[in-house]
């Protein structure tokens, strides 16, 4: 199949180390969305500050390059403002649980039709390998000098505490597997986690290639929509499941929790001012 | 403060008025009698200014409401009390310093314990007559119309109407307790003091009759309305949650998105997205909530993405006083944000300016691609008064996007700064927006020749800016050797001071617009001998800016900063020391 | 037992509503103080901005009453500082899992020797009246004109996600059980947290006094150690459990996470400078 | 951009100096080349300074490090490359404006596709014969000691120091490739441009070899340390997080809690908590970070809690460039949080001033109970120079923190403003701190009476603080008709530019504090018949606070922002245009 998110500039230079995780997921996004038939003028990634956050910058798309830790409210505003759209949050384990972890919580509550990608290297890269969120105990970094102690950020378990609609991990050692699930995510209506393992090879050199791969297992015989079985899932640490830990598919998204488009679904940047309303609205106020 | 007795500073002869001042707990009815006799007055043709402090506390304490009855417009808070309505015992406490020998108070005297002479009329035992205490409040309101001369059929209606989703039977009680009011009334106009207490009602009264009465938040968020917005996103806080609050209630009628943001950072962030798609966004906050959108301003500079934010400002540092007004956000305002970049600030001066601001303020957001500030305080939000109804035929929703082609760039170097704004999914482009230094495309970049040429667009827009600037108003005569200057919300104030003070060398210079301050401002306070300043902060942040661009000094600063609006009377007292 | 927090001052004008849950919570922690035998000395209790934040300023107690929101991280740094302080971190459901939620978070990963409660109304009371992030599905408010439509967010489920070491829930209606819940929370080495159904009397008529009576019951048979079984009970919502649902006594302390306090326990505050290895530290720069 | 040929320009005969430039991606050993070789020249006597331009990525794209050799002190970057060492092919493309006729390239023509003259060298092949490419650049350092004529003995063992960790395979090889540098050298040495290169060793060497030698983040981190900081929160944020690290890297030995905080939020939050206690707090971020910061500074305002704030500037507004260098967010700093509150700014000038106003900062902190602001920027964090040892018995950590008594009132209203400092757990007494507008105990009110008081408390500190202030710094003649102001990092820069100017009636005047702004101010301005302002940003920030506090107009703006310090000679050219 054609790939239709390159971009046209050939020599493009891309601003991550050579070996590096990120060049994968590029790769899966951009194979993902070609197979779905989605239009890049009707993609728009939202995505923070970091290595991960740059991704958009490298292939064809809408792009909203906003700041460290905010791609989750840009995006559920537009997804809001033009449902239209396809939207994914994209950024990296410090954007998305660190600096944006409140967001994060509230953005599952929402529940906005939009898949949220979090490319966990399990440290900072762009700012040179400190502990991020995910780092795992003992990890030693310049700031960390005697290794984490601070509990790792679960971001799997906390999502299925919260209910969230579509929760899954990847690992970009297997590219064909994560195309699948981005595009299980992508499809999902609601918001949709993708937690995907990504070696940093300058930074992280704890959480290697090898390291994941070793680590990791597909899940097999997984219900995704039992939760405490997800749940269970989540919290595994000896070996750490890839997959679809869960799916809750009903779910009213925060689309359609909005009254205006209940009845009607023109977008509403669509819609112009009913000035006749207006004018009872403050002839009202007399 | 200044008292009752000292009836002679204001108002002139010329204006026929009455403060009207109730005060009681929180949570007790005293909202209730307000509204009540408020849209009473009105409807009887009298014109009516409210305006109330109030602690921040759900239950308890001591809040007061001001009503200011005139014949000729008064926008504006008195010190003075001429008639109070204490409701339970802290009320005379309380006000104790406005109290003056010319204050009639009426209530009941064993609920309030009185220091001085009350009125006593057993609002509660009357309303124990017609069958439950809860109507002693009303009985109150039917007295105080009747004082008035409102005619009886006027307050039985409107409580009718106000009480009718309760039940037949509130309604019914409360009729009897308009009436029980008014058969007082006749009893109490006997004593003098009552007596003399009338107004004219003005002709034509058709005229009030038909203004609106509304409070600074609904101007705001009519403004809003009107000037297209869709989308609202904020994290509740006093005194600027009024904006969420009406927009949310007219969410559905007028295709709003209006959300409660997990916090405020989330807020700015969701109405930068909001515009990205070609809606148009706003935030309502107070200082602390805006001190948090810091980040998210400058995001707005960088990505030259619009978007309208309502400050509205509250004693500070930090939690300060929540209920109570200060104008102390002004620089913050002005420097808000990392980095360079331009800019608008309102200030409006009451209900006209806010709903014409802020509707200006989505249309200019659109067409400059700039954040635009619209600066109230609580005394605007909280205050109302009948006005004219807005003009609707006077405002237009200006739209400045364009259809995308295949080798759109949002970041073209146009002569004045201001490239060609696309919009996701319209046309056949990419929209690529970037919160780092980026080429006209959108991306990324770190060449250090574009980084420069990009500063200076941005900061171009600065010359697009002044055109569409407002120029300050002038109040009095345009000769003149003393200049008192305001901005924002002590319009009414000073206006109704100066006219007060009836010197024909003193005028007023108004701003609703301080930033980029307006080119004519350094003309005005040249032709002045001597300016002073009014603000409500401790440290004259408006002069400061009037110093730094036009190079002049203020001669006298009146600051208040207690966490109450200027009064008045209060304002003349100070200005006749000084000029 | 005397009560030593209660103020010298009398007729203080407590800011709350009349039947406000708020006065019961006051009532709890002075009695659980009391009967543990804290001195008000050396005490603090860290606050944000709200109703519930406003407890501290109703008894004998140091007290930090800072920014709406901002609690944990004030406390965390105040315990670090001093251990020899015992340190509260109160404050309402908005303060703790909205305005603050990130810090929620990333405290309970850091898991200092401290109590979090939150006083749990399902509402944002001192701003009167809008949904909190606990507000239930349906609660109409002026804001939430058509009823709350996100996910209520699971304080408890998501405490346990990030395996907290310690989660409780109480409810003020029975305020012996409360008083025994927050000694143990005291009690407790590490990050305890105590969720507190309160209810506000004013802009919460949906979760009531009695509709919180009909709907909680205590853990019976429950063992606190049992991560799953925990997270089980905190994702009920027929019934809602209270008592202690979590509990993982041995984990490092934020503290003792701190190499400062490894073999020395002196608080830092008490510690000079060395001017010695200054020097050498200095010299080492040629 | 100034070119090697216009030499005339700078220096002036009686410095002696080379600017030497390395350029090449990032991760490829560009920093060990400039490690080693600034450690070596000044081991061998010589003067060095280094500064570094970098991209926003780990590995690929073009950095470069200059390092200048003195025989006098030169602190400051020059456009001018004397000698280059391009390592890939990008660098030459990349430093092309800078090239010029008398620029020597030394490099291996086979790696770097000259566009222009270059004197190959093959350092590669050389390494290779060694063993292993990876010796390459330091056969280059061996070559560039040997030019310079450093006693081979220093390379070698500087060389087997630093490698000693990495075993002696690799330790070996790289004494063998230093050896090999110095052969070629007596080669390249018979070249005409080479052997004009020495720069004479000043005497007595032994000064400069005594001397420490360490960048801005580090003079800052020292300066905490030596103020008694025992805790530091943050962010991770170029260019502010060297400071991190450092204190992170000391903590043990120092008792320092060094935390990296969840957000900027935090950090602000933990550290104001820190200095509630009675510790020592800082936090240290860019201006992003500092922007949502901007509530907590309120707080600190309100709380009347020390605290001090590394605030390291790039290039904004929002992400900006990361990594590059901007003097824009003075503004920011001087307005920084709702409500009005006092505040000092310091604006170091280099490595010195760093640490010791750093060290002052916690002192003052604690002293008024305010913010002390140390505003840095890029280029300060990552220059380096040899300086003079810090004098530790010139500093003092002053303890400001009384034990209370049992009726000890936090902010009992003190005549200057400044009430005793107590803390939980010393004493009989309890501190009670209130974002809130609070009464002398720290218990929340709504006293508007008290409000007005606690301002005019709050404030009255602004008297306190002028005190302590820091003048500013005049270079040059006392009698001058043209002044050069300048603050923060181009203090050097401007140094040197002036000092190559020699115009007898051009005097420099430097600020190490911007606010409050010092006394004298005015006097030094007014001296002047022309003030020239050299800044590193948009909108000559600092010409407005001082037109704002003098009303003095500065005559001419020399203004850069385009990521990158001024260079010296590239300043002096625009200089003698306007002077
Ligand atoms: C407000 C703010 N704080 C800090 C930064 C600096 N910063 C940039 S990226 C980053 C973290 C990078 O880590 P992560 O999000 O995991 O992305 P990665 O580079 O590992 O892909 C930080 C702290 C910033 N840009 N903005
Ligand atoms: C930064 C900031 N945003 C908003 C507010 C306004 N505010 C004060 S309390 C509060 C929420 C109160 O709800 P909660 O925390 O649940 O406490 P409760 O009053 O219900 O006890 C809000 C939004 C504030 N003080 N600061
Ligand atoms: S630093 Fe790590 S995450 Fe960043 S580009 Fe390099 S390998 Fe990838
Ligand atoms: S509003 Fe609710 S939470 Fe606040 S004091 Fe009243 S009852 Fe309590
Ligand atoms: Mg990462
Ligand atoms: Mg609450």
């Amino acid at each position: 199949m054609e790939n239709l998110f390159d971009l046209e500039e050939k020599n493009i230079d891309l601003a991550w180390c050579p070996g590096c995780g990120n060049f994968g997921i590029l790769q899966a996004l951009k194979r993902a969305f070609t197979e779905l038939e989605i239009k890049s003028e009707s993609l728009v990634v939202v995505s923070g500050i970091g290595q991960a956050a740059k991704t958009p910058q490298y292939f064809k798309t809408n792009m909203f390059n906003g700041l460290h830790g905010r791609a989750l409210p840009v995006a559920t505003a537009i997804k809001a403002c033009n449902p239209e759209l396809t939207v994914i949050a994209e950024g990296g384990d410090g954007d998305m649980y660190g600096e944006g972890g409140n967001h994060f919580l509230h953005a599952i509550r929402r529940n906005p039709n939009l898949t949220n990608i979090v490319h966990n290297n399990m440290v900072y890269g762009l700012t040179k390998g400190q502990a991020s969120p995910t780092s795992q105990l003992g990890f030693k970094t310049p700031v960390q000098v005697n290794g984490v102690f601070l509990e790792p950020f679960n971001p799997l378990a906390v999502a299925i505490a919260l209910n969230a609609s579509f929760v899954a991990r990847a690992f970009i050692g297997d590219l064909e597997q994560t195309i699948e699930i981005f595009k299980e995510a992508i499809k999902h209506k609601g918001y949709a986690l993708v937690d995907i393992f990504q070696p940093c090879v300058s930074f992280n050199k704890l959480n290697t290639h090898s390291w994941f791969k070793e680590k990791t297992f597909y899940l097999k015989g997984h219900d995704p929509s039992d939760r405490l079985a997800a749940f269970e899932q989540s919290i595994q640490t000896e070996k750490l499941p890839l997959g679809i830990f869960y799916k809750h598919p009903g779910k009213k998204t925060f689309e359609e929790g909005i009254k205006a488009y209940e009845v009607d679904k023109t977008p509403i940047i669509n819609r112009m001012l009913d000035r006749e309303k207006l004018r009872k609205l403050i002839k009202a106020k007399r | 403060m200044v008292k009752s007795d000292n009836k002679k500073i204001y108002p002139d002869k010329g204006k026929q008025m009455i403060s009207l001042v109730i005060c009681g707990e929180a949570g007790r009815g005293i909202q209730t009698v307000e509204m009540l006799l408020t849209r009473i007055f009105k409807l009887g043709g009298l014109n009516v200014f409210a305006t109330k402090e109030y602690m921040s506390r759900v239950r308890g304490g001591s809040n007061s409401t001001q009503i200011i009855i005139s014949s000729k417009k008064v926008l504006a808070p008195l010190s003075r009390i001429d008639i109070l309505v204490p409701l339970d015992k802290l009320a005379l406490p309380h006000l104790k310093k406005r109290i003056g020998k010319n204050t009639i108070i009426l209530g009941e005297k064993e609920k309030i314990l009185p220091e001085g002479e009350i009125l006593d009329v057993p609002f509660t035992k009357i309303a124990e007559e017609i069958g439950n205490p809860i109507f002693a409040n009303i009985v109150a309101v039917g007295l105080i119309a009747a004082i008035f001369r409102i005619n009886q059929q006027i307050p039985l209606e409107y409580t009718r109407k106000h009480f009718l989703a309760k039940g037949e039977k509130i309604v019914q009680g409360n009729m009897i307790a308009i009436k029980k009011g008014y058969e007082l009334a006749s009893d109490l106009r006997k004593i003098e003091s009552i007596a003399q207490l009338s107004i004219p009602i003005p002709d034509p009264q058709q005229h009030i009759k038909e203004e609106i009465i509304l409070n600074g938040a609904e101007a705001v968020s009519l403004g809003a309305i009107s000037g297209g917005c869709h989308f609202i996103s904020a994290y509740p806080m006093s005194p600027s949650t009024g904006v969420l609050t009406f927009l949310s209630q007219h969410a559905e009628e007028f295709n709003i998105i209006a959300e409660q943001a997990e916090d405020e950072i989330s807020a700015i962030n969701m109405a930068l997205g909001a515009w990205y798609t070609g809606a148009r966004g706003m935030v309502t906050t107070s200082g602390g909530g805006f001190a948090l959108m810091q980040e998210g301003v400058s995001l707005a500079g960088m990505l030259e993405m619009p978007v309208v934010i309502h400050l509205a400002q509250r004693p500070g540092p930090a939690t300060g006083l929540p209920t109570r007004t200060e104008q102390g956000d002004l620089e913050l305002a002005l420097y808000s944000g990392h980095g360079e970049f331009p800019r608008i600030i309102y200030t409006p001066g009451g209900i006209q300016d806010l709903f014409y601001l802020t509707q200006r303020a989505f249309n200019l957001a659109d067409e400059y691609q700039i954040p635009v500030i619209i600066l109230t305080d609580e005394y605007l939000m909280d205050s109302y008064y009948n006005t004219a109804e807005f003009n609707l035929s006077k405002i237009k929703i200006e739209k400045y996007i364009s259809k995308t082609k295949k080798d759109y760039r949002r970041y073209q170097l146009a002569k004045n700064g201001i490239s060609e704004r696309g919009i996701p999914g319209w046309g056949e482009g990419l929209v690529l927006v970037d919160s780092d230094e980026h080429d006209e495309q959108g991306r990324i970049t770190e060449d250090l020749e574009l980084r420069t040429k990009m500063v200076d667009k941005r900061l171009k827009k600065f010359k697009e800016i002044k055109k569409g600037e407002i120029s300050p108003e002038l109040i009095g005569n345009q000769e003149y050797d003393t200049l008192i200057v305001g901005w924002g919300s002590t319009y009414h104030i000073i206006k109704e001071a100066l006219e007060s003070l009836k010197e024909d060398k003193v005028s007023f210079l108004h701003f609703k617009q301080v930033y980029p301050l307006p080119s004519k401002t350094e003309d005005y306070l040249k032709k002045a001998k001597k300016v002073i300043m009014v603000e409500n902060n401790a440290t004259s942040q408006f002069s400061k800016l009037l110093k730094l661009y036009t190079g002049i000094e203020v001669a006298h600063e009146v600051l208040k900063y207690n966490g109450l609006p200027f009064f008045v009377d209060e304002l003349i007292a100070q200005l006749e020391k000084i000029i």
